[in-house]
């Protein structure tokens, strides 16, 4: 048997539900980018798998694609920090579930 | 056989001396311990925390000093900055001048950000 | 708990991050008693918010062998080892101020013979100290030794000079009530003139090392600053007063075993930070070495020992003198009730005064220039401790 | 590389990749979570190398291991001890209904399509055609890309480092609140609900 | 060359400020406890005292009461003046605290209060110094072996060799036996808390 | 591994020691003969592993040896003299007293993450030998990405350091760690930076393409880009943890800084991965900017990996140099140092490698004569910076001089200070200030 496409993308998907669960389920809101960012990461692993055994065409556009993904995934974690340290700081909880940022 | 592949295969075989080797020196030594030429004689003061002879006073995790914090901001997005620059710096033969004039784009919008933090004083360590 | 409770806990917290600067827990840090940059087992306690200090305490007593109460059951002579015992960089400093009080209790007249020596070996014992202090303040400054072991060669010379004359190098036991021990050996004069002759250089290389240094500079100006006023009100003495710019030194003021007769200078700084205190020790050295050449010129013979009885027995009273040692204003007090013993024996350490500022120095700074404060002002833990 | 060194390599990274994520799921550390993460994104970069993509992987290894990490890191350093632990909210078995959900089908259409022409070769000098490609085809992309990072970077300094006076004022604002309970400026009360609660207890 | 001032013009300057603060006995200088602080503070200032600096504080147990010896000097006009005070109490001495006259009195006092156990009122932060806290008695009294710590004159045994003449160990002498006859011990001693880190 | 092209006198034969590939092109084609080709591909890298290590293992000792000795000699003593010749067997020595030592483990330690970091902090440090090339074509793994290799494998020494200071629960091990890391990630900037500039110059990220390049061209790139070789060196000893910015160790703050709770071989490991680092980083300044295992053709008689050697050697000393000479610098003073001069100097270095680069390609110039003209217009440029840098950024105190005078025949308090600090003498020290 070879490796092939569908074996990454599986990987991929796993990775993906992994991180998906995690940002549902973490109380924390530095667990929760945690688990964000291993979603992110999850696609990233997909494109690349499509770069390396989809049509040349898309090959490079692909990575371009996974490098930008990559910046902005920096940017968000940045920001995301700085907000759940806001939180944190007026709040006194970066706790998801008792910071009712939005409630009246 | 693809090249690129076999130079990350020597990279991982080196990867695996790599974690190998610093071991040799921890199993002669627990070895030692086996044969009996090594002390392993713990006691309640020897597995104490070291603060200079006395007892540590209040927690060591503590919540920490913000600059720290602030250095790593600065530094993720200059790092994440920069990974645009090397594809570019390789690709510079065939981009020539548009290349330069994005470059330079790029590097002064930096250097704008780079400016801000000066000037908010988030330089500064105290 | 309750949610109310943990909501107040909470505001308390955000009410103390928030006052305190960063929002940066407190952590309390010990330095010492076994640590690198204490000089013994002196113990600092930090208090840093990230690395600022907000509070410093010390803690002593590591080394506090109650001398004071010892001395008052052995006589007079017998004292003296204590004496080199309490500061055990500057022994024979420590002897001279413990017999110059002595003397003053039993109304000795030392022959001038010893009053030369003792200046000369004061003298050396403050270049001796000075190498040391500057050393290991280069070493706190985070130097890799370098300095501090190039400053141990001349330490090594003026200790083998000690060796020569009373077999002992750092725990001299060298003066006596009324004089010196013993006379002086023949080849310590050659010794001493090919220290003089060596020593400029010496200091020529170390100002070359170390006075335009950029890094030093950065990290002992400007550091543990202590204003004139603030310098006298907590009496401090010696080169940490003299770096605030206070003429102050009691070779001048109250001139002891002659030293009106020599000619010399006291340097003063004007900042009083680091990097100044650094300086004054530089200078110091200097005008020791002026002294000294002065001193082997001039050296008169005679006797070098008063005669007095073992165990003489002073009237009742009670003396105050104090020599300049190196490390500041060193006094002993001693009272006598008649007996063979003094009936209190008190000195006057140096190095536990000047600390008296440590705190009002170091606060603000960061940890690294706590150090370094610690380090310029030169501390002896026997003396503090005593 | 021969079949079975790559066979070997992709088992082993994916094992690497799940089990680091499985890891952060159960850890109660948030610290043991991120080293946990560190790992999961290593496997990742290897499995770029299997993907011949070796520009990216050290990208990633770059970015995820040496920088973000470390933000993360030193982002749990600067909250208090009482909110580093990573425990799961009340929401995490309906979550994890959700999940298997979409992991099934997710995993359905990753195995059960077709997804065409399987290309033998990989790019080969990567850095030099994503250069080239930036400047040729996503040059605008690119100058945002650099001032998006600017102004997150803007952002984040200008949220995270509160003014020393917006600090005063808001500890004073809380003193007040914690101190007389019946003076309280409605201004200042940023949640009615935790307020009242204090005032019901005391 | 530093002259001694003349202890009658510093009682003179005292007086015209606290009258019937100072004397002069001796040839030396005594201040009443009760307005030392004013009278040290009015000397400090005085233009032709000019005593700003403390050059040492200590005291010296007389059997029947304390000397609180003080020398202060002008570093402008380079004299030195010998100042006492006397405190009788000899089961509870206190002499008010020169710390607010002199930053560099801090330090001094608490050294007196360590091994005299005079306790300077006002003092910001009066801890014993060398010895630990629960230290019985106060070395530097004459009578300090009659103190109810125990101690005893001596080198003390070795822990296996017999606990009878041992130091006293932090934290442990509360449960130290006392014999019927000793006087109980000074409140000092029983309240203090040892902080648990050894001699501090 | 099997293009020999860039090789200009290959003897081709084994026992040509000036290129270690012959003897393992000559093992490879031997097992091709008879083996699968895979068989053949581990062979070379468990060669090349066997090789590296070869290098680090006894250079190791031997570097023990030698800075010990080395900055005996700077301070006036003999260094280890005991154990062997010359103290030559004293690493040896040590290293078997650390073996027997005995290793304790704080009680309140993290003991998960507690055990790791020793043989962890080894990963980063062996895996960038990996792209050092000790002769043309002659490293592990000629990367394409091999400069950003460096630095992405080198980044992640900092997390292991961080594991190690965190799980000792030790307020200097901490103190140390979080200094360590705030550094390094600091330092990780200009040295991005610096490589930056050599990349947009040679066109290549390759390592031993940046050797070629200068080969090619007979100019080292410390001619070329001064200031990026000064900001490199100086960011490579604030990573390596080495005075003048050792602080993340600083024994006289913190002790020993995130390895203090380290006892046995567990600290020794510490100790050897610091000195490993120290050549590695030596070595890759020395193939950078001093043109590596090429020197002006001396490398066609001279096996070049010995070349390189003794370029790395040169390097090291002037690391141990500024250790055995420089006190340390504070924490923000190093901070200030990294953000306000390295990286705005760096920065404007890098604008001025891609204008030079673009004027080179696309004006056609010819390189023996614009690339002259360029080294001299940038070390002008860098001295300029760095009297800039001297000039702006000194901090209030050091502004003014530092002046000690001599009181004379003047005693006394207040009143005498301002009498001696009013009089115009010439003092005795000034130093420092504008």
């Amino acid at each position: 048997m070879t490796i092939g496409l569908e074996h990454y993308l599986a990987l991929g998907a796993i990775l993906f539900c992994i991180g998906f669960f995690i940002a549902l389920s973490k109380k924390n809101a530095v667990g929760v980018l945690i688990g964000v960012e291993l979603m992110l990461n999850a696609v990233n692993l997909t494109l690349v798998a499509f770069s390396r055994f989809g049509s040349a065409e898309v090959a490079l556009s692909t990575q371009v694609f996974v490098v930008f993904i990559i910046a902005v995934a920096a940017a968000e974690v940045a920001v995301g920090l700085a907000l759940a340290l806001v939180v944190y700081r007026n709040r006194q909880t970066i706790s998801v579930d008792r910071t009712t940022l939005l409630k009246g | 056989m693809d090249n690129v592949l076999e130079q990350y295969g020597h990279l991982g075989i080196l990867l695996i001396f790599a974690a190998v080797f610093p071991s040799i020196p921890l199993v002669a030594s627990w070895a030692m311990f086996k044969f009996g030429l090594r002390p392993k004689l713990p006691n309640a003061v020897k597995s104490d925390t070291y603060e200079c002879g006395v007892e540590t006073e209040g927690p060591t995790w503590v919540q920490f000093n913000f600059r720290y914090y602030l250095v790593a901001l600065i530094f993720v997005l200059f790092d994440v900055e920069v990974i645009f620059l090397f594809p570019l710096a390789v690709a510079l033969d065939s981009v020539v001048v548009t290349g330069l004039v994005a470059a330079l784009i790029f590097i002064a919008v930096l250097f704008l950000g780079l400016v801000y933090e000066w000037r908010r004083q988030a330089l500064e360590w105290r | 708990m309750t949610t109310a409770d943990d909501t107040r806990l909470a505001m308390q917290g955000t009410i103390e991050a928030l006052t305190t600067g960063d929002g940066s827990e407190p952590v309390v840090v010990n330095l010492g008693p076994q640590h690198p940059s204490t000089h013994g087992v002196f113990r600092l306690k930090v208090t840093l918010d990230g690395e600022i200090v907000r509070d410093a305490e010390m803690r002593i007593g590591y080394l506090h062998r109650s001398m004071e109460k010892l001395a008052e059951e052995r006589t007079y002579t017998q004292n003296i080892p204590f004496t080199d015992r309490i500061d055990y960089l500057a022994a024979m400093s420590n002897n001279l101020a413990y017999c110059l009080a002595a003397e003053e209790l039993l109304g000795v007249e030392v022959p001038p013979r010893a009053d030369a020596i003792r200046v000369m070996f004061a003298e050396l014992q403050r270049i001796a100290s000075h190498a040391m202090a500057n050393g290991t303040f280069i070493n706190d400054c985070g130097a890799w030794h370098t300095p501090l072991f190039h400053m141990f060669r001349d330490r090594e010379r003026v200790l083998d000079m000690f060796e020569m004359t009373c077999g002992a190098r750092l725990t001299t036991n060298y003066m006596r009530i009324g004089g010196v021990a013993f006379d002086l050996p023949e080849e310590l004069l050659p010794t001493l003139e090919s220290f003089l002759a060596d020593m400029p250089e010496r200091i020529a290389d170390y100002e070359a090392l170390l006075l335009e240094n950029e890094i030093l500079h950065a990290r002992a100006r400007g550091v543990g600053v202590i204003s004139l006023e603030m310098a006298i009100n907590s009496s401090l003495s010696g080169p940490v007063l003299r770096a605030t710019g206070v003429p102050w030194d009691l070779r001048k003021a109250n001139p002891y075993c002659g030293y009106e007769h020599y000619e010399f200078d006291v340097p003063v700084g004007e900042q009083g930070d680091c990097f100044d205190r650094f300086l004054v020790r530089m200078a110091e050295v200097k005008q020791s070495l002026r002294i000294l050449r002065q001193v082997i010129d001039h050296l008169p013979d005679g006797p070098w020992l008063a005669d007095l009885p073992l165990h003489a027995r002073p009237e009742p009273g009670e003396a105050y003198q104090r020599v300049e040692s190196p490390r500041g204003e060193l006094g002993f007090y001693l009272v006598s009730d008649g007996g063979p013993a003094p009936y209190r024996f008190h000195c006057r350490p140096p190095s536990l005064i000047n600390l008296s500022a440590l705190k009002e120095m170091s606060i603000g700074g960061t940890l690294a220039d706590a150090i370094v404060t610690l380090g310029s002002i030169d501390i002896v833990v026997g003396e503090i401790d005593r | 590389m021969s079949d079975f060194g790559f066979h070997l390599a992709f088992w082993s990274l994916a094992a690497m990749t799940l089990g680091g994520a499985s890891m952060i799921m159960i850890s109660r550390n948030l610290i043991h979570a991120v080293i946990w993460l560190v790992m999961s994104m290593l496997g990742i970069a290897g499995l770029y190398l299997t993907l011949s993509a070796d520009f990216i992987a050290v990208v990633q290894v770059l970015i995820y291991v040496g920088a973000i990490s470390v933000l993360m890191l030193f982002a749990i350093m600067l909250t208090p001890r009482a909110e580093r632990d990573n425990s799961q909210t009340k929401a995490s078995a309906p979550a994890a209904l959700v999940v298997i959900l979409v992991m099934i089908s997710t995993l359905w259409v990753a195995v059960d399509t077709d997804w065409g022409a399987v290309r033998e070769a990989a790019l080969t000098e990567q850095a030099r055609l994503i250069g080239e490609s930036l400047i040729k085809h996503y040059i605008l992309p690119f100058e945002i890309g650099a001032v998006l990072l600017t102004a997150a970077l803007v952002g984040a300094i200008a949220l995270a480092r509160q003014d020393d006076e917006d600090a005063a004022v808001h500890a004073a604002s809380l003193q007040a609140e914690l101190e007389g309970e019946e003076s309280i400026d409605p201004v200042d009360v940023v949640d009615p609900p935790i307020v009242s609660d204090t005032e019901a207890t005391s | 060359m530093t002259t001694q001032y003349d202890p009658a013009a510093a009682a003179e300057i005292v007086n015209a400020s606290a009258p019937g603060a100072a004397c002069v006995d001796g040839g030396v200088l005594f201040l009443e406890p009760g307005q030392l602080v004013e009278a040290i503070e009015t000397l400090r200032d005085a233009e032709q005292s000019d005593l700003v600096f403390l050059c040492n504080l200590t005291a010296v147990d007389q059997e029947r009461y304390f000397e609180v010896v003080y020398h202060l000097q002008s570093l402008d006009l380079n004299h030195i003046i010998l100042i006492k005070a006397r405190v009788t109490d000899r089961d509870d001495p206190s002499l008010p605290s020169l710390s607010g006259v002199y930053h560099g009195a801090h330090l001094q006092e608490r050294e007196v209060y360590d091994l005299f156990g005079i306790r300077f009122e006002g003092h910001p932060d009066l801890r014993r110094m060398f010895l630990w806290d629960g230290f019985p008695g106060y070395p530097l009294r004459k009578d300090f072996l009659q103190m109810p710590g125990q101690i005893r004159a001596g080198l003390p045994g070795f822990p296996h060799e017999s606990q009878e003449n041992a130091w006293p160990v932090p934290g442990s002498v509360p449960q130290r036996p006392q014999h019927p006859n000793d006087p109980p011990p000074p409140s000092e001693v029983t309240v203090a808390e040892t902080d648990g880190e050894g001699a501090s | 591994m099997t293009d020999f092209t860039g090789l200009t006198s290959v003897l081709g034969a084994w026992y040509d020691f000036r290129d270690l590939n012959n003897l393992q092109r000559l093992i490879t084609e031997w097992i091709a003969d008879w083996g699968p080709d895979w068989l053949a591909s581990i062979i070379t890298g468990v060669l090349g592993a066997l090789g590296v290590l070869g290098v680090i293992g006894p250079t190791l000792l031997i570097l023990i040896w030698v800075e010990r000795k080395v900055i005996a000699r700077f301070q006036q003593r003999y260094g280890p003299n005991r154990v062997g010749p010359r103290g030559l067997l004293q690493p040896v020595a040590d290293a078997v007293k650390l073996i027997l030592k005995e290793q304790l483990a704080p009680r309140a330690a993290d003991k998960l993450i507690f055990f790791l970091p020793p043989v962890l902090i080894f990963v980063p440090g062996i895996l960038i030998w990996g792209v050092l090339p000790f002769g043309p074509r002659m490293s592990v793994a000629d990367l394409n990405v091999g400069v950003l290799f460096l630095l992405a494998v080198s980044g992640t020494a900092v997390l292991v350091i961080f594991m190690a200071g965190w799980s000792s629960n030790n307020k200097y091990a901490l103190f140390g760690a979080m200094r360590a890391v705030a550094m390094s990630i600091s330092y990780e900037v200009p040295m991005v930076l610096a490589l930056l500039t050599l990349v947009v110059f040679s066109g290549t990220m390759s390592v031993n393409g940046i050797v070629e390049w200068q080969q090619q061209e007979d100019v080292i790139f410390i001619l070329l880009f001064p200031l990026s070789a000064i900001a490199f060196f100086f960011a490579a000893s604030a990573e390596l943890n080495r005075t003048p910015a050792d602080i993340s160790e600083a024994e006289s703050e913190i002790v020993a800084g995130y390895h203090t709770e380290y006892s046995g071989m567990r600290f020794g490991l510490f100790y050897a991965v610091e000195l490993g680092n120290t050549l590695v980083v030596s070595g890759f300044i020395a193939t950078f900017f001093l043109g590596g295992w090429w020197l002006w053709g001396l490398d066609q008689w001279v096996p070049s990996w010995i070349i390189l050697l003794i370029k790395t050697g040169a390097v090291y000393f002037l690391l141990i140099w500024t250790r055995g000479t420089l006190p340390r610098l504070r924490v923000d003073q190093l901070m200030g140092f990294c953000w306000k001069a390295l990286v705005p100097a760096t920065l404007l270095f890098v604008v001025v490698a891609f204008v030079q680069r673009t004027l080179l390609i696309s004006e056609g110039w010819d390189t023996t004569i614009a690339l002259p003209i360029m080294a001299v217009f940038n070390i002008a440029l860098t001295l300029g910076a760095i009297m800039l840098f001297a000039r702006v950024s000194r901090p209030a105190p050091l502004r003014r001089p530092a002046r000690i005078r001599m009181a004379g025949a003047q005693i006394g308090g207040l009143r005498a200070a301002r009498e001696v600090a009013s009089r115009t003498e010439e003092p005795q020290f000034q130093v420092g200030g504008d």
